[in-house]
C-alpha cells in the first residue's frame, strides 16, 4: 500500500475538489439517498456530480478491484477514507443492496463473467437489487421456504411469494433463494439472479406499525429464469442447489453490516443530546447515564470488530453477538429519545415533529432486532458457535 | 379490606369485559375512526353506551345521576378499555374531570356533572405546559377581571381537547410558577372566546391539543373549588387520574400479553412450536409475574385512594411507575415475539405498544413517577 | 367467626399482659429465635414466658385446631393476630419447620394418630423437625434421588445421603423422602419420619460462601426406619410409594411461606433507609428509587395473594410466580445494600459491622432464588401451569 | 492504532497467562493465603516473581528499572489476576502509587521506583475518607510545618495499607473540602510517627486499612508533584488506577463465566446436560455479549490513555462503570447456574462474585461512573 499520509493528504485533496458542500449534510430523509438502478433521477446536481465523481474514480465501492468498477483499495487505505469521508460529513454517494449484499456475495461465489458483468453495473449504479428470502410462515426458519422453481432444462418456472423485500418495488433485478429440490432441506435451494421485468413478477407494499415502509411483498406467478444470461454469466450464484452456502454466507455479510451500524449515531452521548431539548427528570438522566455507558461500550466493541475482520482476527461466529448487542442497544436508545422527548414525541403527523419522525424512528427500531436474524437466533448461534454449548 | 374484587366488583367486571369486548373492539372502534381519520379519534355514540351502562357516573354522586361508586370500580372500566384499545373520553372526562369537579360548589357541580353522566357532553383536562409532566409548574395565569378572571398562557397535551365541552384548566392566580399555593381551577366552556386549539393526532391514533389561551374572559362561576387554593384539588385530580392511567395500562399490558401468549401457541417455526423454546417461556412466565404485580399495586392504590388513606398519593405514583415498566415490556416482548408481522400494521399488537407509549407519558412517565416516590419517601 | 372488632380487642389485651417489651424488639439474630426441641433453652426470660404464654393459648400455630395444641382461629382471625402481633412488634414465640412444613404436610396428608402425636408435639416445641429433601447431584431435579430403603418387613433399612438439611445437626427427627421402588421414577418414593439420634444417622455442617451455615450434610448408614410408631401411627405420611404427592405439596407450601416473606422488610423503602447513612449519588438513588417501585409492588402482590389463598381464590401455581418475583427482589435489595454500604459493607470480620453482617447477608441472598426450587424451575413451572405453553 | 493486542502485546498476554495460571492459581494463592488467616493477604514470594517477570515496572521508565511500557500491557496482566483471583499489590503499587510517582521529582522516582520494580516493597494509596469513592472532596489535611508538612485526618479503604512500605496520601494544603485546588500527594513511608492502621479483611479476603494520621510529621521530599497542585497528579492516578480496575474486573468476569459455561457441559438435570437448556443458552449467551463489550471498552481505554488522548478520562469512567455491570452479572449468572454447590465455599465460584464486589467498589462504583460520564459529557 502506498504510504498512508500520503494517501490520506491526496484523499483530502481529492474531497475538497470533488464533494460538493451539499453533499457534506447530513442526510435528512430518503431523498437525499441515491440508490441508481434503471429509474433512477437525481433530487440535484450536487447529488449527481457527488455520484458520478465517485463512480469515476471507482469510490462508490472503493476497496472493490478495479476492473469490476472498484478504487482497488487495501483495508487500511479504505478505512482512511471512511475517515475523511466521515471527517467532511460526506454523504454515501450510492446506497445499494448490490453493493452491500450481492457484490459480497459474486465477489466470493461469483464466475468472472458474473464479476465483470453485475459489479460493474452495480458500481456504476445501473442496476438496482432487491433481495428475496423470506417468506411468510418461514420467518427467522429460512430454509423452510416454499418457493418453488421447476426445472425446464434451459430454464426455470418459479411460482411462490417473497416478504420482506425491500424497494423491490422499485428494485430493477432480485437475488431470490428459490427451492429446486423438494426432497433436500438444505441442498435444494438455488440463489437465482433475475428480471424484475419479467412478466409474473408483481410487488405490493407493506405498511408497517411505523408508518409506509420499503418493505414489499413480491409474488411469482410462472415467472421465467433462464440458467444462463450468456457465456459464463449463469443465472444463479454459486451452484445449482447449494444456495443455502451463498445465502448463510451473505446473512453473515449483512449482520457485519448491521453490526457495525448497530448502535446508530454512537459516538455521541444521548444524555448529551436529549439535555439540551430540556432538563430532564433525574431518574430520566440516570437512565441516560447507564446507557450511554453501555453505547459507547459499544462503539469500542465496533471498533475492535471491523479493526479485527481487517486483519482476519476475532471470531467467525462475532457479527451475530455485535447485531445482537447493537440492535437491542438500538431500541434502548430510541425508547430514551421518546422518554426525553415527552408528549411532542407522540405527535404522528404534525409539522413540528415533520410528520411524526420520532415516534416513526422509535417504531421502526422494533424491526432491528427480527430482521437480518431475530435476537433470539443470534442468541442461538452464539451459544453453539462461540460457546460451544450441548444441543444448541 | 382484601385486597381483591368484592362480589359486586367482581360482576361489574363480568359486565365491562363483555360490553367492551363487543362494543370496543379494536376493528370496531380504534380502527374503525382511526382509517376513517376521525377528527375525535373516538366514537360519540360508543361514549353514549357508557353512559347507559351507567359508566360514565361511576365516580359522580347520585344527587347527580351517578353510581357513587370508587376508583376500584373506576380500574375496572379502565382495564376493559386498555384491554381492547378502545378510544374513549372516560379517564379524561369522567376519572378526572369528574374528580375535580366534586371539589366544586353544588352550582359547578349541578352545571356540569348530569351532563356528562348522561353521555351528553365529554370534558378534558389541561394540565401539562410543555412536553414533560411538571404540574410542580403552573405558569397559565388567570387575573382577576371584573367579577371574573381573564385566562392567559398555553397549556399542551390536553387529550381529546378539541371535542370537549369542557375543559379543567389549572391556571395560577397569584404567585410564581413554581409556587405550591396560587393556583385556581376552571371550567372554561367550548365556546369560550379567545382559547384557540392546535390539534394533533398522537401515535396511538388519540387526538390531543396544544391550547392558547389569549385573553379568555371567564365568570366568577367557573372557578372550581377556593380560589388559590387549587392545589389540593389538583393534586386529587393528578392522584386520580394516575391511578387511572395505571388502570388502563395494566389492561393494555394484560391485552398485548395475553395475544402474545396464544401466538406463541400457534406459529411454527423449525418445526416447533415457538412456545416450545425454553428461552421464549421464560421471558414469557417472567411477564405474567410483572404484569401480576402491576396490577395487584394498582388495585392497591385504588383501594387506598378510595379509603382516604395518606398512603394514596405515594402508592399512585409506584403503581404508575410499575404498570409502564410491566406495560413497556408486554409490549415490546409482544412484537418481538411476533416477529415480522408484528411489524406490520395489519396485526393489532403494534397497537398496543403505540398506545402503551402515549399512556405512560400521560400524567407522567416511569421516570418521574419513581423519582416521586424517592421524593415522598424522604429521598 | 366472632365480632371482629371485639376479637381484635380481646387480642390486644391478651398480647398486653403476656407479650415482655424485651419480646417487642425486632430479632438481632440467631439468638433471638426460640426454635424448640428437646435440648432447647431459653436465651432469657422474656423469650420462655412468651413462649409458654403462647403455648398455653395455642398461639404457636394459631390457625391449628385447639385438639392438635393450636388455637382454632379462623383465618381472618389469624389475621388480626398476626396484624395486632406486627403492630407491637411481636417476636414469633416458636419457628419450627414443624410449623411450616411438616405440619402442614400432615393437616393434610396425616392420620388421626399422626396428628395427635406430632402436630401437638411441634405446636408445644418439644421436638425440632428437619428437612430431607436434596440430595447431592440431584439439585432441582428431586426425583432423581438415590437414598435407598430396602423394605424388611416392619421396617425399611435406609442408606444413603442428604444435603441442605437446615439444623440437621440441632434437630430431634427428619421428614425425609426415601427411594422405596427404583423401577417407578415418581411413585417410588416414600415419605418417611425418623428419629434423628437413631443409629447410623450423621451430619456435616456446611461452609457456605457467606460463611457457616445452618444446613447440613446428613448420611444415612444401615438407619432403620419403622413402618409404625403405635397404633395409627405410621413412620411416613401418605401412602408407601406415594411420597412425591406429599412432597408436591408441602413444596407448594414453602413456596408460598418464601414467597409470602420474598420481598424481606418489605413495606418500608429501601431508599429512605439508606439515604440515612449517607447522601446517596444520583444515578445510585434512581436505582433505589426504581427498586422502591418495584419492592412495593411487591409488598401489594403479597398482600394480595395472601387475602386472596383465604378465600381459596387465585391461580393455584401462583406461589411459584411469588417465590421467583420475590427472591429476585431480594437478591437486588442486598445488592443495593451493598452499593449502598461502601467500603465498610465490604468488611468481613470487623465490630464495627457485627462481623460482616451486610456482606454475609448479601451472599446469603444468593441462594433465594436456588433453595425451595430455583427461579428456573419456578418459571418452568408458570410457562406450565398458568400459561399453559406447549412442551413445558 | 487497531483495537486489538500488537504481536508483543498478544506475546506478553500469553506470558501472563501461563505465569499466573501456574503461578497465581487460586488454590495456591487466594485460598492458601485466606486459609492461613494471613494478616497481609498476598504472597510476597509471588511479589518477587512478579519483579523477575519484569510486571512490576511495566509503567516506569527505564531509568529506574522498569519497562517503560503501557496501560495496555499492565491491562494485560491485570486481566490475569482477575482470572485467577490472584492476590496482589499490583494495582495499589505498579499501577496506582508508580503513576503518582511518575510525576515526582527525580529524587523522588529513584527513592521509590527501583524497589518497588524489584519486588523489594509495595506501596498503597489513600485516598478513599468514607465508604463511598469521593475523590471530589479530600478532607485530610497537610500544614506547613517547618521545612515539611504535618499530616492530619483519617484515609478509609486503603488496600494493602498496612503490608506498604509506603503510602500515597492526597491531602489538602489549603482551600476547603471541595476545592478543586489546594491538594497535594505525599509519599508517607511506614514507619512515619503519628499513622496508625486499624487493618480489616474484606469479603475478598484481601486486607484494607483505615488509617488515622494524628500529626504525621513529614520532610518536604515526601511532596510528589507540585504543592497544591496535586489534583492533576490525583486525577492522572484514579484515570489509571480505574482502567487497571476495570481491566483486573474483566479477567473477574471472564473466569467466572468460563467456570460457568463449562459447568454447563457438566452438570446433568431432567436428564440432561443443564446447557442444553434454551432458557440458559441465551442468558449464558448475552452473558458473553456484555463480556467481550465490556472487554473492548477496557482495551480502548488503555490505549487513549497510552495515547494521551483528552478521551480517557470519560472512557476510563465509560470502561469502569461497564465492566462492574458486565462482571457483576457473570457472577450472579455463575453463582446461579452453579445452584446450589456454588454457594458452598468448597466451590471457586463465589470467590469470583466476592472479589468482583470489592473491586466494582474500588476506586468508584458503576453508579458514581455513570454519572461522572453524565457530568463530563456535559449532563
Amino acid at each position: 500500500m502506498s504510504d498512508p499520509e500520503s494517501f490520506r493528504s491526496e484523499v483530502r485533496d481529492w474531497l475538497e475538489a470533488n464533494c460538493p458542500p451539499e453533499m457534506r449534510q447530513p442526510v435528512r430523509d430518503e431523498e437525499d439517498v441515491y440508490w441508481g438502478g434503471r429509474n433512477a433521477s437525481f433530487k440535484n446536481d450536487a447529488q449527481k456530480a457527488w455520484f458520478e465523481a465517485c463512480r469515476d474514480k471507482g469510490y462508490t465501492v472503493p476497496e472493490w478491484p478495479k476492473e469490476y468498477g472498484g478504487a482497488g483499495l487495501t483495508p487500511a487505505e479504505g478505512k482512511i477514507l471512511r475517515q475523511e469521508m466521515a471527517r467532511i460529513g460526506a454523504r454515501p454517494p450510492l446506497s445499494s443492496f448490490g453493493i452491500w449484499m450481492l457484490g459480497p456475495a459474486l465477489l466470493h461465489f461469483g464466475t468472472e463473467g458474473q464479476k465483470q458483468r453485475f459489479l460493474n453495473e452495480i458500481a456504476r449504479g445501473e442496476i438496482r437489487w432487491c433481495q428475496g428470502y423470506s417468506e411468510p410462515g418461514s420467518g427467522s426458519d429460512l430454509v423452510s421456504m416454499q418457493t418453488f422453481g421447476e426445472d425446464k432444462g434451459d430454464h426455470w418456472i418459479v411460482n411462490g411469494q417473497k416478504i420482506w423485500t425491500s424497494y423491490a418495488d422499485e428494485a430493477d433485478w432480485i437475488f431470490c433463494l428459490v427451492r429446486t429440490d423438494k426432497e433436500n432441506k438444505y441442498q435444494g435451494i438455488t440463489f437465482m439472479l433475475f428480471d424484475m421485468a419479467n412478466d409474473g413478477v408483481s410487488t405490493k407494499p407493506i405498511k408497517l406499525i411505523s408508518g409506509n415502509s420499503p418493505f414489499c411483498e413480491t409474488f411469482m406467478d410462472d415467472v421465467k429464469v433462464p440458467k444462463s444470461y450468456g457465456e459464463d454469466i449463469p443465472g444463479y450464484v454459486g451452484e445449482i442447489n447449494r444456495g443455502w452456502d451463498v445465502a448463510k454466507y451473505l446473512l453473515g455479510h449483512e449482520r457485519e453490516m448491521i453490526s457495525a451500524t448497530g448502535g446508530g449515531d454512537r459516538a455521541s452521548s444521548l444524555g448529551a443530546v436529549t439535555s439540551r431539548q430540556g432538563e430532564l427528570d433525574p431518574v430520566l438522566r440516570a437512565e441516560m447515564a447507564m446507557f450511554d455507558v453501555d453505547a459507547l461500550s459499544f462503539t469500542a466493541m465496533s471498533e475492535k470488530f471491523m479493526d479485527e475482520l481487517k486483519v482476519n482476527k476475532g471470531h467467525p461466529a462475532q457479527p451475530n453477538m455485535l447485531k445482537y448487542a447493537g440492535t437491542e442497544l438500538n431500541k434502548r436508545r430510541h425508547e430514551l429519545l421518546m422518554a426525553a422527548g415527552g408528549s411532542r414525541a407522540l405527535e404522528w403527523e404534525s409539522e413540528e415533529t415533520s410528520g411524526g419522525k420520532t415516534a416513526r424512528g422509535w417504531l421502526r427500531t422494533k424491526a432491528n432486532s427480527i430482521e437480518g436474524g431475530t435476537s433470539e437466533v443470534m442468541l442461538n448461534v452464539i451459544s453453539k458457535r462461540i460457546l460451544d454449548l450441548p444441543g444448541a | 379490606m382484601p385486597l381483591y374484587h368484592d362480589e359486586d366488583q367482581a360482576m361489574l367486571a363480568e359486565t365491562a369485559q363483555q360490553f367492551m369486548a363487543e362494543q370496543g373492539a379494536i376493528k370496531d372502534q380504534l380502527r374503525h375512526w382511526r382509517d376513517r381519520n376521525c377528527k375525535d379519534g373516538f366514537g360519540h355514540a360508543l361514549w353514549k353506551q357508557f353512559a347507559e351502562m351507567g359508566f360514565t357516573g361511576i365516580l359522580v354522586g347520585e344527587d347527580h345521576g351517578g353510581l357513587d361508586m370508587g376508583h376500584v370500580e373506576a380500574g375496572i372500566v379502565l382495564e376493559e378499555i386498555g384491554r381492547n384499545l378502545t378510544p374513549s373520553p372516560f379517564l379524561s372526562s369522567s376519572v378526572l374531570a369528574a374528580t375535580a369537579l366534586k371539589h366544586g360548589s353544588d352550582d359547578v357541580k349541578g352545571r356540569w356533572l348530569p351532563d356528562m353522566v348522561a353521555g351528553e357532553k365529554v370534558y378534558a383536562v389541561a394540565i401539562d405546559e410543555g412536553p414533560k409532566h411538571r404540574p410542580e409548574r403552573i405558569a397559565c395565569k388567570a387575573e382577576k377581571s371584573g367579577n371574573g378572571f381573564r385566562l392567559s398562557g398555553k397549556k399542551d397535551f390536553v387529550v381529546y381537547g378539541a371535542s370537549a365541552e369542557m375543559i379543567v384548566v389549572a391556571a395560577r392566580t397569584s404567585g410564581s410558577d413554581s409556587d405550591e399555593d396560587g393556583l385556581t381551577l376552571f371550567a372554561v366552556p367550548q365556546d369560550a372566546n379567545g382559547m384557540s386549539h392546535d390539534s394533533v393526532r398522537l401515535v396511538d391514533s388519540s387526538m390531543a391539543s396544544h391550547i392558547t389561551f389569549d385573553g379568555v374572559e371567564l365568570d366568577g362561576d367557573a372557578v372550581i373549588g377556593e380560589v388559590d387554593g387549587g392545589r389540593a384539588v389538583l393534586n386529587a385530580m393528578l392522584t386520580a387520574g394516575r391511578v387511572g392511567a395505571a388502570a388502563e395500562g395494566v389492561g393494555v399490558a394484560r391485552g398485548a400479553m395475553d395475544m402474545t401468549v396464544d401466538y406463541l401457541k400457534q406459529r411454527k417455526q423449525f418445526g416447533k412450536l415457538i412456545g416450545e423454546f425454553q428461552a421464549l417461556q421464560h421471558r414469557a412466565a417472567h411477564l405474567y409475574s410483572e404484569v401480576e404485580i402491576a396490577r395487584a399495586v394498582t388495585i392497591k392504590a385504588a383501594q387506598l385512594l378510595d379509603g382516604g388513606s395518606e398512603q394514596a398519593e405515594l402508592m399512585s405514583s409506584v403503581a404508575k411507575a410499575k404498570v409502564a415498566k410491566a406495560a413497556g415490556l408486554a409490549v415490546r416482548e409482544g412484537v418481538q415475539m411476533h416477529g415480522g408481522i408484528g411489524m406490520t400494521d395489519e396485526y393489532d399488537i403494534g397497537l398496543y405498544m403505540k398506545r402503551d407509549r402515549a399512556l405512560q407519558e400521560f400524567l407522567g412517565d416511569q421516570y418521574y413517577h419513581a423519582n416521586r416516590v424517592a421524593e415522598l419517601s424522604g429521598y
